[in-house]
């Protein structure tokens, strides 16, 4: 992979970095733009309040799991089990949300929790184990999957109280999730760029092995990441699950791919060590914008993939020029 | 040739039970759950053994199940066939080897022992009948998809579409897959309100959970009552929202009449007792009327 | 500027007013080189002069911004590092680059491997006997089944060496080659050359030791910011005025500074028995507070090895370490680091740099808990820090914030310093501290050792600079194949008797 | 990820690489052998000819594919257009194959040149447009599903001609599948061990930077390993297609993953350079065997995933413990 020559991602002031995106960044915002252009010209649904608010609420949730996912991608890992963990913590979510049962905060911490417990695993297979992080997350895909499965019983965890889908809807007119999404990409900017440990994720991402030698606990590092990622799939599929108002037991199929696609399109290097949240938001919007464009121009769905699949490459093929 | 025939001595389970090998359509589709718990319950009472394999979506899969269940030398095969075309093989393996092969729910394209089930170009047809009917020959419709390319797709579609044919004031205005999933069919009806908010007036899903994801679009958007929303499958969250009056119809299949009889179907082959070739399981379409009879 | 010599026969390569700028610096503007065949022409000048970036240009793994290269009289463009080879460029890069999981003979005929027409089967038995023969004129003794990963430093530079010289190139481009090796293998390289050149090779020869410059250079060529500062034949351009070309400005003479030796406190770190499987065996010494011990060694003799291990690096297998008194087990740089030690590794781009970062967070990652308030980082204080000493050790930059792989070779080695020495350790490890890194700065850095072990700290110097070595420690230990062999006295020993307990039997 | 300090799969002699596999590949070879241990002393069906003659069947196409992406990941980049690619190379053979429309070899070659356009494409977005492989290739995986339904129109492609579908069928008692596994192994290990591409596919991956330094042309390399993973996807997709006797537009789903894992845990790095097609056997076989091995003992499906997903994690650690 090419490295990248601007590596300031990590840099001294997160908002800054955040709401302007630097150069690195720069260009995929114009290709984002050159997109909305278009589609605004094509369609008069794309340019509404609406339809954006639509836009937002449909990418909070890989959003949500782009930003886990640009941690473990930043220390140069990589986690494939996100989309289970979706469906795993939504049944358990689900499962603690038949009406009456117990406050929403319980189902919401349960769902959580699980996430957090399986990215525990992950980080811990990754680095005690010294199991690749390619085949220690897939392997968590598949038991993930069996598990939601089996504590869902194969069906859907339905018979939600509405406290818990409230979450799934609005707050002063802006969608709960989105909102979500806000604070989560800012809190995840702002953490890598002020903290000690967002700097060594950098650091373990750049080089691992002088990171070692410049006293950086590598394995805590990953443990950190992929215990924050596994955190933030948890919240994802509580979302989801009060969205949808169930807990899936097959839901989430194909989020990993979608969530890292992201991250790789907002310019965080699969290699690691460069890169950053602004960069995946920026990603899970164009991709996000490019589903919705497609769905309002009404395209049929054969050519809708294969139109989708050469945007996205050609979107990130001229991020990749301007650049240079 | 050589597998096929050391596998087709019918080795019986060690407490001499006969042995049938199913291979099942996919696991975490609750219509596919119910079809398993029937088949289960019918095997404890008939006194047969079953294997149970996840086909989990993939012809090929479903065929190399076959081909291990003729290597294991099972007495006979019930398969819930992923596709029509792709799935036929998996038939003919147990064929070769001798071993009948039960089809169920849905048919293959190479001839089984015996099938047990319906035609799905069945639940198509009867879910665009009632649409047809609620909007009075007249208005904008929406169809959503299942994966594209596979036999419940293919079919559901081909009899939604055999209807629309016959009646010129049904304008299809858009049709997407959402791959089966509930959230996907929600951000797709999110996207077409939209784009054709007002001139959609029905909806008709492919399966419950998708047509439940653009119930939950529908109603959060505040659409709710002007757009007529219909699924497949009558899995137990579609049948509560008929009852609630959320949605206004979907299209029943008997899953346990289907288990439980293939099993017995199974079970009559392998004493040598005579059995229909075919058993056709109708689809009833349930609304607020009659839900209350498929409540279980 | 002065261009002393008579350009008799046309040249084989000539650089022409070539300017090159990357974001924000300006690495070389206006500069022009000729090149004879068979003389060796010496490129000069301090760190982040523009020197690599120069030979990099010639070598067609930059592209000039401005200028022309023209090849025997004929204006050529070299778009890539194949092209260069195509027109006879070879060169042997500043960093190394080894395939770490091939072989080493796979590696010195990376490239050019011998092979049948047909489908480029290769042809395994003149593989091997290329490559022994290559090695073995830079009098090498590396297994050729070996893999790349495996090899130290030095074996991997000898490799590229030999990798460059396969080449057959009319033109060899060397960018600092004897940096990471000893002595022996420098005299090979000098003999080497010395052969190229009665062939009628011309060579480029980029070097901050200044006797090599003198042993092998013909012409010598100086750069400064980015600025051709002129071009003399060798033998009328002496030290003095080299070393004032290339700084700029009037330099007193400088012999290796003779330092005031610091007094002597406990015994910081003693080590005892250490050992590692097939690598060093039965490691015995002490430092004390205020000494610096010198470690001497041909390359491959286990020094890197065994201040590894005592970094926690690569741990040892046995053996026991105090540090203060106090027994200890180290078991990674984290420990160490708590434990007050601190190492400027000899590999710094493998181990030592964090390429994508930039240069403020690269000074300060081993440090960092110092500039932060709980777990947030006061960003202020650490650009302060960073800043002052990016100043104290006068490294280039374009600013903090510049990635630390834009820098040139010397400056990254100096920042690979500046970080180590920010943790504020009391037992500093110096494995090749002064690899690349050019006169002016050398003599700083020799001072700053002095100030150390002043301040009284214990420091363990490993280099493969006899002269710096010897001047720079209180006593100098030498090894042999992983093992001690000899402790000296710097003052009453000389070069020659510490090779004798160096070299192999 | 943790660096493998023993690499030997670049080794001079391919045969003893293959087939007696060097140390480097021996633990995963001997949990291999342990699972196939408890498998025999569990399930009298397990070591019969039939059954093993079985798993070789069933891992043939999954092994196909890894081979192919051996190569890619070789050289550090990676493929997820696989899946796509055996959807669409089946449609497209199948739609040669009607009886009497042509011969045999024609669908079979036009199969095999579809998988080798896209992977050629793959390639030049990889190369040329720089764009980071598992964007481009995650762009044709959807480009490619697209295409498959777009040609087939939605539909399986059937009434195929018998001489295609005998592909899938035995040749002197050995299924055909497993037969072209065995020559594509054979021959991507000798050309890796001893032809020049082949040397430089490792160069490649191990250092980029070095490599194009000592003139290799590195596009030239990832275009050939795209290209050539892409024809051999072509040659899996005719195989399946002649196996279930249709062109399936929605086949191959999450095939890339399988193949993917077989490749890392045969060993070959995710980040290139190390590992060799003889791991990747290993890694193919060691899926198959765990796959049959739980069908064999009927463990039921949900729990099947939690094993499949343990046994894999556990294989790789216990290959990891014995390395070090
Ligand atoms: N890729 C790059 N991006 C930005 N700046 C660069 C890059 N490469 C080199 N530079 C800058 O160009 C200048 C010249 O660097 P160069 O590597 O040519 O120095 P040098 O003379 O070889 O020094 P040294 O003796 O330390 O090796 C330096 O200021 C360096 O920071
Ligand atoms: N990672 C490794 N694996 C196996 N052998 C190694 C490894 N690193 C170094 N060696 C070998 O250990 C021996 C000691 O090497 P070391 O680098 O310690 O030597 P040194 O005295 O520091 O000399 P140099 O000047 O070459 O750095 C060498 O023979 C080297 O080939
Ligand atoms: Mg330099
Ligand atoms: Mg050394």
């Amino acid at each position: 992979m090419p490295c990248r020559s601007e590596a300031d991602a990590s840099g001294g002031r997160p908002l800054r970095d955040l709401l302007m995106p630097s150069i690195q960044r720069g260009s995929i915002l114009i290709a984002l733009l050159a997109i909305c252009l278009i589609l605004s010209l094509m369609t008069p649904n794309f340019l509404t309040v609406a339809n954006l608010i639509n836009v937002a609420r449909q990418i909070s949730l890989n959003g949500i799991l782009a930003v886990g996912v640009t941690f473990v991608l930043l220390t140069g890992g990589v986690d494939l089990s996100l989309g289970s963990l979706v469906a795993l913590t939504g049944v358990v979510a689900a499962t603690f949300a038949h009406p009456g049962d117990y406050p929403v905060v319980v189902p919401i911490a349960m769902g959580i929790l699980a996430g957090t417990a399986c990215g525990f695993v992950n980080g811990t297979v990754v680095t005690w184990g010294k199991v690749a992080p390619f085949i220690a997350t897939l392997g968590m895909m598949t038991i993930a999957r069996g598990l939601a499965l089996l504590v869902s019983g194969g069906r859907p965890v339905s018979n939600m109280s509405p406290e818990l889908t409230r979450l799934g809807g609005e707050l002063a007119g802006l969608p709960i999730p989105v909102l979500i999404l806000l604070v989560v990409t800012l809190a995840a900017g702002f953490f890598l760029a002020n903290t000690r440990m967002g700097r060594h994720v950098y650091a373990v991402g750049g080089n691992e092995r002088a990171a070692r030698s410049a006293g950086i606990s590598v394995p805590r590092v990953k443990l950190f990441v992929y215990t924050l990622c596994g955190a933030l799939a948890g919240l994802a599929g509580v979302v989801l699950a009060a969205r949808i108002t169930t807990g899936q037991p097959n839901a989430g199929l194909g989020y990993e791919l979608d969530a890292i696609a992201a991250v790789v399109i907002g310019g965080t290097s699969l290699s690691g060590g460069v890169g950053g949240v602004g960069g995946t938001l920026l990603g899970a919007l164009l991709i996000g914008v490019i589903n919705n464009g497609l769905d309002l121009l009404n395209v049929s769905s054969y050519y809708q993939q294969i139109v989708k699949g050469m945007i996205i490459v050609g979107a990130v093929w001229l991020d990749q020029k301007t650049k240079a | 040739n050589r597998a096929d025939s050391e596998g087709s001595r019918g080795t019986e389970s060690e407490s001499g039970q006969p042995v049938i090998g199913v291979s099942l359509l996919n696991l975490s589709s609750e219509f596919i759950v119910m079809i398993d718990r029937s088949m289960r319950e019918a095997a404890e009472e008939l006194g047969v053994r079953l294997v149970i394999n996840d086909a989990q979506r993939s012809a090929a899969r479903q065929i190399q199940q076959a081909e291990s269940f003729v290597a294991q030398g099972v007495d006979a095969i019930i398969l819930n066939p992923c596709e029509v075309e792709a799935s036929s093989p998996a038939v003919d393996r147990g064929l070769a080897a001798g071993i009948p092969v039960v089809n169920v729910n849905s048919e293959t394209r190479s001839r089984p022992t015996a099938f047990v089930g319906s035609r799905d170009e069945e639940s198509g047809r009867l879910a665009m009948e009632y649409i047809a009917e609620r909007l009075g020959g007249e208005g904008g419709v929406v169809m959503i998809q299942g994966y594209m390319g596979q036999a419940a797709q293919i079919k559901r579609e081909a009899g939604a579409r055999e209807v629309l044919d016959q009646q010129p004031g049904l304008r299809l205005l858009a049709d997407q897959t959402a791959e089966w999933d509930r959230a996907q069919a929600m951000s797709l009806m999110e996207n077409w309100l939209q784009s054709h908010g007002d001139e959609i007036e029905a909806v008709f899903a492919q399966n419950d959970e998708m047509a439940m994801g653009a119930l939950l679009a529908i109603e959060r958007s505040g659409w709710k009552g002007q757009i007529v929303v219909v699924g497949v499958d009558a899995i137990a969250d579609g049948l509560q929202a008929v009852q609630a009056g959320r949605l206004d119809a979907t299209v029943f299949q008997d899953a346990a009449g289907q288990g439980r009889t293939a099993v017995e179907t199974a079970v009559r082959i392998l004493r040598g007792e005579p059995v229909e070739e075919e058993v056709f399981i109708p689809f009833r379409l349930v609304t607020q009327e009659n839900v209350a009879q498929f409540l279980p | 500027m002065t261009s002393e010599i008579s350009e008799s026969a046309a040249p084989v390569l000539e650089a022409r007013h070539i300017s090159k700028a990357f974001a924000g610096v300006q690495a070389l503007s206006d500069v022009s080189l000729t090149l004879q065949a068979g003389e060796v022409h010496a490129l000069m000048g301090e760190n982040g002069a523009g020197k690599s970036t120069l030979v990099k240009v010639l070598a067609g793994v930059h592209r000039a911004d401005a200028g022309r290269i023209v090849r025997n009289g004929q204006p050529v463009t070299i778009g890539s590092p194949h092209e260069a080879l195509q027109e006879g460029i070879a060169m042997i890069h500043q960093e190394l680059m080894p395939i770490p999981d091939l072989t080493v003979a796979e590696n010195v005929l990376l490239g050019q491997e011998p092979a049948h027409r047909l489908f480029g089967w290769i042809d395994r038995r003149r593989l091997h006997e290329r490559a022994e023969r290559l090695l073995a004129r830079l009098d090498a003794r590396i297994g050729l089944q070996r893999k790349m990963r495996e090899l130290s430093v030095a074996q991997m530079q000898t490799v590229e060496i030999a990798r460059a010289l396969g080449r057959d190139a009319r033109i060899v481009i060397m960018d600092e080659p004897t940096a990471a090796i000893s002595d022996r293998e420098v005299d090979s390289l000098c003999e080497v050359i010395r052969r190229l050149k009665a062939r009628g090779v011309a060579i480029v020869y980029i070097t901050h030791k200044m006797d090599e410059v003198y042993r092998v250079a013909d012409r010598i060529s100086v750069l400064r910011d980015g600025i051709h500062v002129g071009t003399y034949p060798a033998a009328r351009l002496d030290r003095q005025r080299l070393i004032s070309l290339m700084v700029g400005r009037e330099w007193a003479a400088h012999a290796p500074p003779v330092l005031p030796s610091a007094a002597r406190g406990d015994v910081a770190l003693a080590v005892h028995g250490l050992g590692r499987d097939g690598v060093f065996q039965d490691i015995d010494f002490q430092v004390r507070r205020g000494e610096v011990l010198g470690l001497a060694g041909l390359m491959g003799a286990g020094r890197t090895e065994v201040v590894s291990a005592l970094f926690g690096l690569q741990p040892a297998d046995r053996g026991e370490i105090r540090v203060h008194g106090t027994r200890v087990g180290i078991r990674c740089p984290d420990q160490a680091i708590r434990l007050g030690i601190g190492m400027v590794t000899e590999d710094r781009t493998g181990w030592g740099l964090v390429p994508s970062m930039s240069v403020r967070h690269n000074v300060t990652l081993a440090a960092l808990k110092k500039y932060c308030r709980g777990p947030l980082i006061r960003h202020r204080v650490e650009a302060g820090v960073a800043e002052e000493r990016l100043r104290a050790l006068a490294i280039k930059t374009s600013g903090a914030r510049q990635a630390v792989n834009q820098l040139s070779g010397g400056n990254q080695q100096k920042v690979v310093i500046a970080r180590t020495l920010l943790a504020e350790p009391s037992i500093v490890i110096l494995d090749e501290p002064t690899r690349g890194i050019d006169v002016g700065a050398k003599t700083e850095i020799y001072g700053l050792i002095a100030r150390l072990a002043q301040q009284g700290k214990a420091i363990l110097l490993v280099s493969s600079e006899m002269p710096e070595l010897l001047s720079l420690s209180d006593r100098v230990l030498v090894m042999r194949e992983g093992r001690i062999t000899a402790e000296l006295d710097p003052r009453q020993t000389s070069q020659e008797e510490v090779l004798k307990y160096a070299m192999p039997v």
